[in-house]
């Protein structure tokens, strides 16, 4: 359960027994062919896997250097990677008894994902979710109650992701015996972070097939947004293997690290425990976990998977930085000259190949990893710009 | 290796099983900087003098996944006022300097004791006169350099044990735990659960055919009457979000110069109800 | 340019000489190889092709009857059929020389995918839009600007999608020589509603392939929703030498057939002319065009391409009604038990093949084409249910 | 087959050949049931007195994406009053009570023609005194039962040409037509465009070579200087956004019962300007 020094299961007593079940089921059914067949039928039936690479020639022409492309995980139902661990967690909590599903939501993106997979496979479904959130997303919170998911308001403290996430723990400790808890990201205690992992690889074991056939090779570099960070390793896990392809992932620089205002915990953290597992955190001199910000509420989030603090430690895999403001002109540019309208989240991988890509030679390839739609972004990026609808 | 032979808390249960009449210990829980900095020592005071045996001081967390609302509403007002691990042992010592016989014990999470780095988190909380350390985040399996740090500076780890705590766990818990172990309710985030007294004398039996030290309850103990039931069965008695209740409802109008008067009032009263029960 | 007595090109003359050089155009390109190679590369790429077939097991043991199996049109890019038909018309307009496009659009969804598709291929975009719309659907109005598109404001009429057709018109008219007019549906004059329906009928033919495999044979019945029925004539179209397949065709009943506020022109109509074509229309006895209704803004058409008005004569095709209270209970069933929100037009289908199965034996087949997914409708649900956000 | 010799458009260009001066046609355009239904007929014979050689008559439809917006203005105004082509048939038909010589020709959309039936529309058209009909959305290749129908009732069927029409396109409307030919700019919806005198002179040489009826010219004419540019290359000269925008402004502040009148007056003034500078 450890990547190096990082990850473990950092956890009270009362969830060990939950987590030791998980583990065990998770260990017996990840290579059971009735299981995997059932998930590869799921990803391709219900969620429309694989997902395209696309050639951005327009925009690679613009920028006048590496060729990028993306892998179109916006095309997913529901409209990101999210569901892809949805389904398989789901798989497995139905072969473990639970016929119910929790989860927590900041921005409700994990939370219609999960609400989906719920309904999909007929489990109750709740989603725990900031009072402050639910009035900001109320789009979403509309989606997970059509999807028959209940949303429960968490009132505590800043009544956002975080309560969200202690008030989820809390209802999984008192009903852990007919309750699954589905994690969103590669975080949490193991073995969350390495089944979620298993769970979104296919992104990066459908590219490994996909780039020689459409590009003729693989990429040169493989680009990903981190937040928690399950995009990036579902790319990055494939091709760890391929010492030749350089592995990026880009951390939120919100307002610019010098501001304070960021979430860039692998660039700027230091190793702490938070939500069951040693990584990379955002923290003051007292431990205490600090306010993020990031234009992306997926990337707003002040921990970061520990298989990226290892990769980070170990050098195969290098993170940079991205800031608001470049993310959103890569999201306009990506718009405007693709046709396709990114999530905020991808944004910042994008603004990252673009920045990459400009030093580097035509005949290069970067691959980015479009992680999801922007459509639910667009309220977030109108404001930005001064409109209000 | 066993803890150091004059710990408190080892002499405080010793004391107890050696008394005419046996009773079980009394562990009131409070957060540390709640309801303020000043009020924590005074506090701490009252309580012992109202018949804690034992004191469980809560360190603030930013992310306390594993507690109730009461105490989460508890250690965010101390957070807010600024309270940090650091401080918290400054109160321990402030609280050491008229009081050398109560145990104190510690109440948090990993993060801030890894933070100031566990040598150095193990050596100024013996300075400050910290006995015991509960760190709900640290599982057996990852506790390894936590325990020898606490051990080097003869201060006992204690851990949780839960209704579903299997044998092979509740072995490693004895193996490991000092002072006394912690047995919590499965529906076990503070402050919540109802209280199932013959299920918890089967789990008490369970778990003392592994574990030698004492072993405390603490949950659904709302009043002296649950206390006392709680108390025929178990080494000690934990209580927390009631007394933080307690505490709130008492300092809720109070004029910022009354409340470490009010709250030291207010909790040493109630407690003595339970004490009295015991 | 007729089915029977329908379709033909009733134009002003201004408009012939353009009809004229797209016909000879699409006529050169259709059976060009190196089109349908792009065409194809394109769908594949930038649309997410194949769509899949997907079982709704759950809907179908509910429901007790027929099997319910969806083609899932849902999860293309931009989220609905349309864009199949806007890559087509966009790679023919290149082809032409022309770099302007223009489009109309009512609810907002064609102007999105046409803005898309003009974003892809680096052309100028001008969607009209009646000022009406462009108030209630503002968030479609701002995707098209960030995706680089001009709205146009119409202000005349009623200010909804009739106007913006009109202006479209007139606009198409004085500025024909560098524009290419995107209609979004298989009516309008010769050659737009078979060539609409030739790159609509991808559905099909994909279909055609995949319920072999997935299902085991072909379906007993395909259903579709019909507003000006592109969607439709796109999974019908390849079905139609399989004379075993029942198609049924699906218009919106809105209020009830009974109370005059429907949209159900096959149904209900009769024939004339509007918009280019002859076919089914819904007018008054002086030959006026009357105003339609249906909560799905997609079916809210008086007319319906030519080619169903053919083949409903000639009774290849049936054609049935759901009312706006059917299509809704459909729309939540399907959120609820497979955990796709669907859209409203696609939701019409799923009411008819939801009455329909529950006569049919469970070893019978209905395969609906999901042709949206209803992210865009669920305001227009909450309403409904007295909600707003 | 020709247009029956007594055709009131044949003749009244006859005659305008025949004149002295030779001049173009000034052919007028109004949308019946605009400014209102008992306008129509009084404005009618206004222009007729002010000028006009014929009268295009405007059949209002709910869905007109031929015109430019004043146009359509007009014709939602007339349809918003309950306007429709039986109505319409009986002002023409209430217009010939008076006046047995202006050539009416009815200017619309096929779907209501359609819709009354085409045997039907021609028959009650002539009887009422229509004699010709231009549809805007009736091309040629659509055209064989329309223009049958007309041809049983001596009614004249006027197709448009535009600058984009290719020779064998000019020679399917010159086998077609009948009274005149309606030549357009390819900026091609009502009221819209500019006017480029040499352009229209160069196409209309064209158009002559096969069509040996009448040309007529309509748009880009604002004024009585434009009108006389027209009038010196073309058969025809037809007004109509122009003429409607003066009737709007006539009415605008007219009380009800004064709609007529000033209607009448207004284009009937503006009209004869016109109709001087030809």
């Amino acid at each position: 359960g450890h990547f190096g020094p990082y990850g473990g299961v950092f956890v009270g007593e009362t969830l060990v027994h939950a987590l030791d079940e998980l583990r065990d089921a998770y260990a017996r059914y990840r290579d059971d062919p009735e299981f995997v067949t059932e998930f590869e039928y799921e990803l391709r039936h219900f969620v429309g896997r694989p997902s395209p690479v696309y050639h951005a020639r327009h925009w690679s022409e613009q920028i006048g250097g590496a060729q990028i492309w993306f892998k179109r995980e916006d095309l997913n139902h529901t409209g990101a990677h999210k569901v892809n661990n949805c389904i398989g967690q789901a798989l497995l909590a139905r072969r473990m008894g639970k016929r119910k599903v929790i989860a927590e939501t900041g921005a409700g993106q994990h939370g219609v994902a999960t609400a989906t997979v719920a309904a999909r496979f007929g489990m109750e479904c709740k989603v725990f979710m900031g009072s402050e959130d639910v009035r900001r997303q109320a789009a979403n919170v509309y989606r997970m109650k059509l999807l028959g998911a209940e949303v429960c308001e968490v009132d505590s403290g800043s009544r956002t992701l975080k309560d969200a996430m202690n008030e989820a723990m809390r209802h999984w400790v008192t009903n852990v015996e007919d309750t699954y808890y589905i994690i969103g990201t590669v975080a949490g205690p193991h073995p969350y972070p390495a089944m979620v992992r298993d769970f979104q690889m296919v992104i990066g074991c459908e590219a490994l097939v996909q780039m020689p056939e459409a590009a003729g090779r693989q990429p040169d570099v493989v680009v990903a947004a981190v937040g928690g960070g399950s995009n990036a390793m579902g790319i990055f896990y494939p091709y760890l293997t391929h010492d030749a392809v350089r592995l990026v992932g880009v951390e939120a620089a919100g307002d610019g690290l010098e501001t304070g205002r960021h979430a860039a915990s692998l660039t700027l953290g230091t190793p702490g425990v938070l939500h069951g597992n040693r990584t990379y955190l955002l923290q003051d001199v007292h431990g205490q976990i600090q306010e993020t910000h990031s234009v992306s509420a997926g990337l707003d989030y002040p921990g970061v998977g520990p298989e990226h603090a290892w990769l980070k430690d170990v050098g195969r895999a290098e993170y940079q930085t991205v800031t608001d403001t470049e993310a959103l002109a890569a999201f306009h540019d990506c718009c405007r000259l693709e046709g396709i309208i990114p999530a905020l989240e991808s944004s910042h991988a994008l603004a990252c190949a673009r920045r990459m890509a400009a030093s580097m030679s035509p005949d290069q390839i970067i691959l980015v990893n479009l992680s999801g739609r922007g459509d639910k972004d667009i309220h977030t990026v109108a404001e930005r710009g001064g409109i209000v609808f | 290796m066993s803890a150091q032979p004059d710990n408190r808390i080892d002499r405080t249960f010793a004391a107890l099983r050696a008394a005419e009449r046996r009773r079980a210990a009394l562990v009131p829980y409070i957060a540390a900087g709640d309801p303020s900095d000043e009020a924590t020592v005074p506090l701490m005071h009252a309580l012992v003098a109202n018949g804690a045996d034992i004191l469980e001081l809560g360190v603030p967390f930013s992310d306390p996944s594993a507690d109730g609302p009461v105490v989460q509403r508890a250690t965010q007002r101390a957070l807010d006022r600024g309270m940090n691990l650091s401080r918290v042992l400054e109160l321990v010592a402030a609280f050491r300097r008229d009081d050398q016989n109560t145990p104190v014990v510690l109440m948090g999470y990993a993060n801030p004791i890894e933070r100031m780095g566990l040598g150095q988190f193990a050596a100024r909380a013996a300075e400050a006169g910290v006995d015991g350390v509960l760190t709900v985040d640290y599982t057996p399996e990852e506790s390894a350099d936590y325990t020898a740090a606490l051990a080097r500076h003869g201060i006992a780890p204690i851990f949780l044990l839960a209704p579903t705590s299997s044998e092979q766990r509740i072995r490693q818990v004895a193996a490991l735990a000092r002072g006394y172990v912690y047995y919590v309710s499965l529906k076990g985030v503070t402050g919540a659960g109802h209280l199932d007294i013959d299920d918890v004398e089967r789990r008490l039996t369970a778990i003392r055919e592994h574990v030698t030290i004492p072993v405390g309850v603490g949950f659904g103990i709302r009043d002296a009457a649950s206390a006392a039931r709680i108390g025929g069965v178990a080494d000690a008695v934990v209580i927390g979000s009631k007394l933080i209740e307690t505490i709130e409802q008492a300092v809720a109008d109070a004029a910022p110069q009354a409340v470490a008067d009010k709250a030291a009032e207010a909790a040493g009263a109630w407690l003595k109800t339970v004490r009295d029960a015991l």
